[in-house]
């Protein structure tokens, strides 16, 4: 296990997956690997003693709270300006939440039980918050692989995507130009969290914490007269909740369950559910693009798995490498953040069929 | 659980997926619309806002302050460090930041100058 | 309830209603009235599940740890110098209590329970951590009702107390110029802090966790050798507090408890226990006034009620309204921060009275 | 409670604020007097705190970067509200502006422009 | 009690003793010994009321969470490159632990159990955090004092130390110049944290918390990829933790036991301490002088105490009046680290052989 | 406990904290030994991580400093690191860094220095 602590550093120092997160991961799997350490010991039920340092901090995921207080962080970083601006958007990252469910199947097969099989399967809505949230409600033993596996594949966006986007459309397609997008008024801004709290956690309570997070967070930003909360959510709290996730969510990782066979299938179906995700975004870009007359660049559908800002970066540099008059990055973005809303409801639904 | 249950668990899934963020398209759609409508309450709200920038009982947490200059030509200035001095001399800027330094109660060794410059 | 959510939420941004806590409240009546989130839910007794996600954030308020931590940041930025360089404001601090007892036996006769009737009352004492302080722990189920009425009416003191000024000063009083405040030395300002923690907390032990606190935070911005640490609870403690506060605050909103003529009658009270305390703290500053031989403006009466620093901006305002040469804000600022002083001691009293 | 137990209360308690704010202003009062005789005393922490605002063994956070000038004449620039254009057109400026913002990421409702000068 | 917390903090604004500690620690001692002000009072069992604020905000230091998350702080601001580049420096650190020994000795001479012996002496280690960690497990009941006493005694180190120093070494000595210390690569600094992460937590797992989280924050502040991450462990977090741990350690003092006997034999016993571990580092100083031919002054031995970086500053300016070409503050670095290592391993130990 | 047995335990955890201590100063030597020969990794390292420092999806708190200049010719200055001398020996350079150090209040391990140059 520490040589994989050692690994994990590595790929999150000297390759930078997502560093934030894998490092402090990276050496949450060291320390609780460390022998007669007993970091994530638990007290004796009559806390005679007391327990272990990461136990404790543990206790913020296991509750569901560190990742809901990263998502106010998240909606306070958030614009969503680009997906008012364009609400087809929504269509895309709908679409790109398909790996989800293929790896479900997949998993089920492969004898992995639901609640596994759904903890999976959120690998491929390439969402780091919300692969923990439900991993530790349906699947706690599997979190630590889930995480790591979600978090890499995130920062491996730029070389899992590309193949696939440029087998999927024509380069006509990707040379597509498409028209600027209206500005969008501040009170559109400021109503929109509110609706999509409402409708979201009206249709899928399970994942309000969420969602409702989230949206607060982007009240904050949008709403312009709590700057003190918008600049702390975005800084601080996000950063000390980041130190706490990672670090706990790596020492949930222990040697019999991390170094057997569930964690080489999670590897395979997490890899799997990004391909299907990134090949659902783009299909249905192609029928949009179809169907608008060619307006729209298939390209910004592979932006719907989420991974902000990552997968929108891609989406442009292919865009440009067709037509280097191609600024695609605005118009991806829409579909971007549109896939984090798209997998927190995947989410909400497989909370709802499987969670307790 | 069966291949089919998990075929059907997908399908149920991906069209809740899409129900959901087809209806908040819809919605958002119907928003703008609406809130177009309103628009002399929205430029209520803009100058209202605009207005509220600079209120407040708390002070706003670090803002970035960037003083941009268009270099027509490569400036001639005089360099140490990090600072540049341009048509002032060392004494006189020592005596300026020592001033800033005083009045604004932060001591020297945490202001960084970037260019103290004489205005002609 | 979630009509009413988007009021408030309206009132803090649009009309900008002491927006860093009504927001966060507003955002938190919303999420607890999304019907099924269960966001407030408690964990069964076992623990076999987990609960909402603001009942967990919720504790610190049930057990008073936010208000103590906001008055931290509160102390911090507070500075007493006016206060210490004249004394007697502590007088017109505590005449713009009188709204309290007024609200208290109106809120009595109105048939609720002594225990609700202080923590209404307090609503006078135009101080929101210290409302939210007092009624969590005598009338929790009207908390929400009574931290959203406090903070709209301090909100609302630039509307409120102009008519009441001038209806109570001559304009011959309000032309009063006062003579410049002394200066206090750094020695007295560390020593302030020290007394009045030992001598109110002696007296009235019941309000030590607010009044140590604020004095704590002040005492960090005296003392001069712990910028760090000042620095910190004036902005990342104190901002953190404040959403985790606001937002459960707001989420113990109800609808069966806050749409009953309760909530009615708190809002008339309310308005009810400003209107008083501005008059207590008016008449007493007349009664100075006339006993000074005129040197004292009884404007500054009115920044008794606190609401630091609106109350003293509004005496400044109505100073110069009538004496364009009139600079009252540093002398309105001494009864200004005693008032804050003043709501903790009387919520001292009320807690001791009617605390189990 | 009866509204007489009620009045009782509030009486009470207004006599107990009275109390307590008269007795801490007498003691602020007799603190100024008897803090008034130690001036001695009272300097040397002065001077001690003076000397002490820069130890501390660890750095402050976030440094404030100050751009000083030496306003020789005063400068006869073009304002707009907090920004300041000397020889570029509003124009170039806001070109700038968006460049600056692309660049560093950030957004420019973040951003603050102090000045944009052209250089010569 | 009142009239020492007075004391306190007049020693930590005026005479400046390790303020942003010993302000916190001051306030909580006067804060808990206000008269029934309770604010360390546990709530009944049926938590049928609330606790005191104290109390809540003390289950931080009583489950040894604070100590840790300072450790991660100090880690980010610790520079280990002096330490690499000279590795023997280590020796020094070890050797400056002697007085822990000593103490503990003549502390179970004076008639302390060996627990409160082991609290005792670990003030020996000049460490703050790993004193409070250590004597919060060990012996509660002496935490204050033992928390002051280190605290102070850090403070005091440029008087404490110069004329043993000054009597333990020749001038000659003193004149002594060390060779520049080679650069030390990227690589190697990061690879330390996990090297001696590793290392230490296998060989004493009783102090992995402190170990871990130092080296955790260390790995922040090298991998140069996670900035954001070192930044608020650095501020928001260290300072916000500083203030919990500070005042309810304060808290915890109760008159009857901290005025008794034990106090002052624990700040005789606190001064011994520092005195034998200034000798050890400065004996073992002498001994590699000798060694090396001359080639290492023995004045950085001193500084193996830890109390980072004061000691290194004391060496520095020793060695400059013995000789003013000379600049010892580099080469006392790697000792002075090394003493919070050489501090955690002593700590480690103990509680290994008296942790229950 | 008797003396005896304190006696003990303190050689014991002596020799503990030495034991640890030495087996950790040749473990760093030892690491610095091995590291030494993976030159190649290590530059591949350090050019890695100069290129990443300004990726990455959140924005650094506090405030972005960027200074600007139009290097006309490759400076000849002497390098140590991320220290230039320009016309300074080390000795020199060594006393005002400490000098700066001292003056501040800032443990040299904290400052960062850029430059230090002579005047002429
Ligand atoms: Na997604
Ligand atoms: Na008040
Ligand atoms: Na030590």
């Amino acid at each position: 296990m520490m040589l994989i602590a050692c690994i994990l550093i590595y790929m999150a120092i000297v390759k930078k997956y997502e560093p934030l997160l894998l490092l402090p991961i990276a050496f949450g799997v060291l320390l609780a690997n460390l022998p007669m350490a007993n970091l994530m010991a638990a007290p004796p039920d009559d806390h005679s003693q007391v327990g272990g340092l990461l136990y404790y901090l543990y206790q913020g995921v296991k509750l569901g709270i560190y990742p809901s207080l990263i998502f106010l962080g998240v909606g306070a970083m958030t614009d969503f300006g680009p997906l008012i601006a364009r609400p087809s958007s929504l269509f895309l990252g709908a679409a790109a939440q398909l790996g989800i469910y293929i790896a479900f199947v997949v998993a089920i097969c492969l004898g992995f039980n639901p609640q596994e099989g759904a903890a999976i399967a959120i690998i491929g809505g390439a969402d780091g918050p919300t692969a923990i949230f439900l991993s530790a409600r349906l699947a706690p033993e599997l979190l630590p692989a889930i995480a790591i596996a979600a978090y890499s594949y995130m920062a491996l966006i730029p070389m899992i995507q590309p193949p696939i986007m440029r087998l999927l459309t024509t380069k006509k397609e990707r040379e597509i130009e498409m028209v600027q997008l209206r500005e969008v008024s501040k009170l559109e801004r400021i109503v929109f969290p509110i609706v999509v709290t409402i409708v979201v956690c009206m249709l899928l309570p399970s994942v309000s914490p969420l969602i409702g997070m989230l949206m607060l967070g982007n009240l904050f930003r949008e709403s312009g007269v709590v700057e003190r909360l918008n600049d702390t959510v975005q800084h601080a709290l996000i950063n000390i909740v980041t130190i706490f996730l990672g670090t706990t969510v790596g020492a949930t990782a222990v040697a019999e369950v991390f170094l057997s066979p569930a964690t080489i299938k999670i590897i395979v179906l997490g890899l799997m559910a990004f391909v299907f995700s990134t090949i659902g975004g783009l299909l249905l870009g192609k029928l949009m693009c179809f169907l608008s007359g060619g307006k729209v660049n298939p390209l910004i559908g592979s932006a719907g798995v989420s991974a902000v800002p990552m997968a929108a970066r891609v989406s442009q540099s292919e865009g440009q490498k067709a037509n280097p008059a191609n600024f695609l990055l605005m118009h991806a973005m829409g579909p971007n953040v549109a896939g984090v809303i798209g997998s927190a409801v995947a989410a909400g639904f497989l909370l709802a069929m499987f969670g307790s | 659980m069966t291949l089919m249950d998990s075929l059907m668990v997908s399908l149920i899934g991906l069209v809740v997926v899409f129900s959901v963020l087809i209806l908040l398209s819809f919605l958002i759609k119907f928003q703008s619309v609406v809130l177009g409508y309103i628009m002399t309450d929205k430029n209520k709200l803009d100058a209202a806002s605009a207005k509220g920038k600079d209120t407040g009982d708390f002070t706003a947490e670090g803002e970035t302050v960037v003083t941009a200059e268009v270099p027509n030509i490569v400036d001639e200035g005089w360099s140490t460090g990090e600072l540049r001095l341009l048509g002032v001399d060392e004494k006189t800027a020592a005596m300026i930041m020592a001033i800033v330094s005083h009045e604004s109660q932060i001591p020297l060794s945490e202001l960084q100058f970037k260019m103290i410059k004489a205005i002609n």
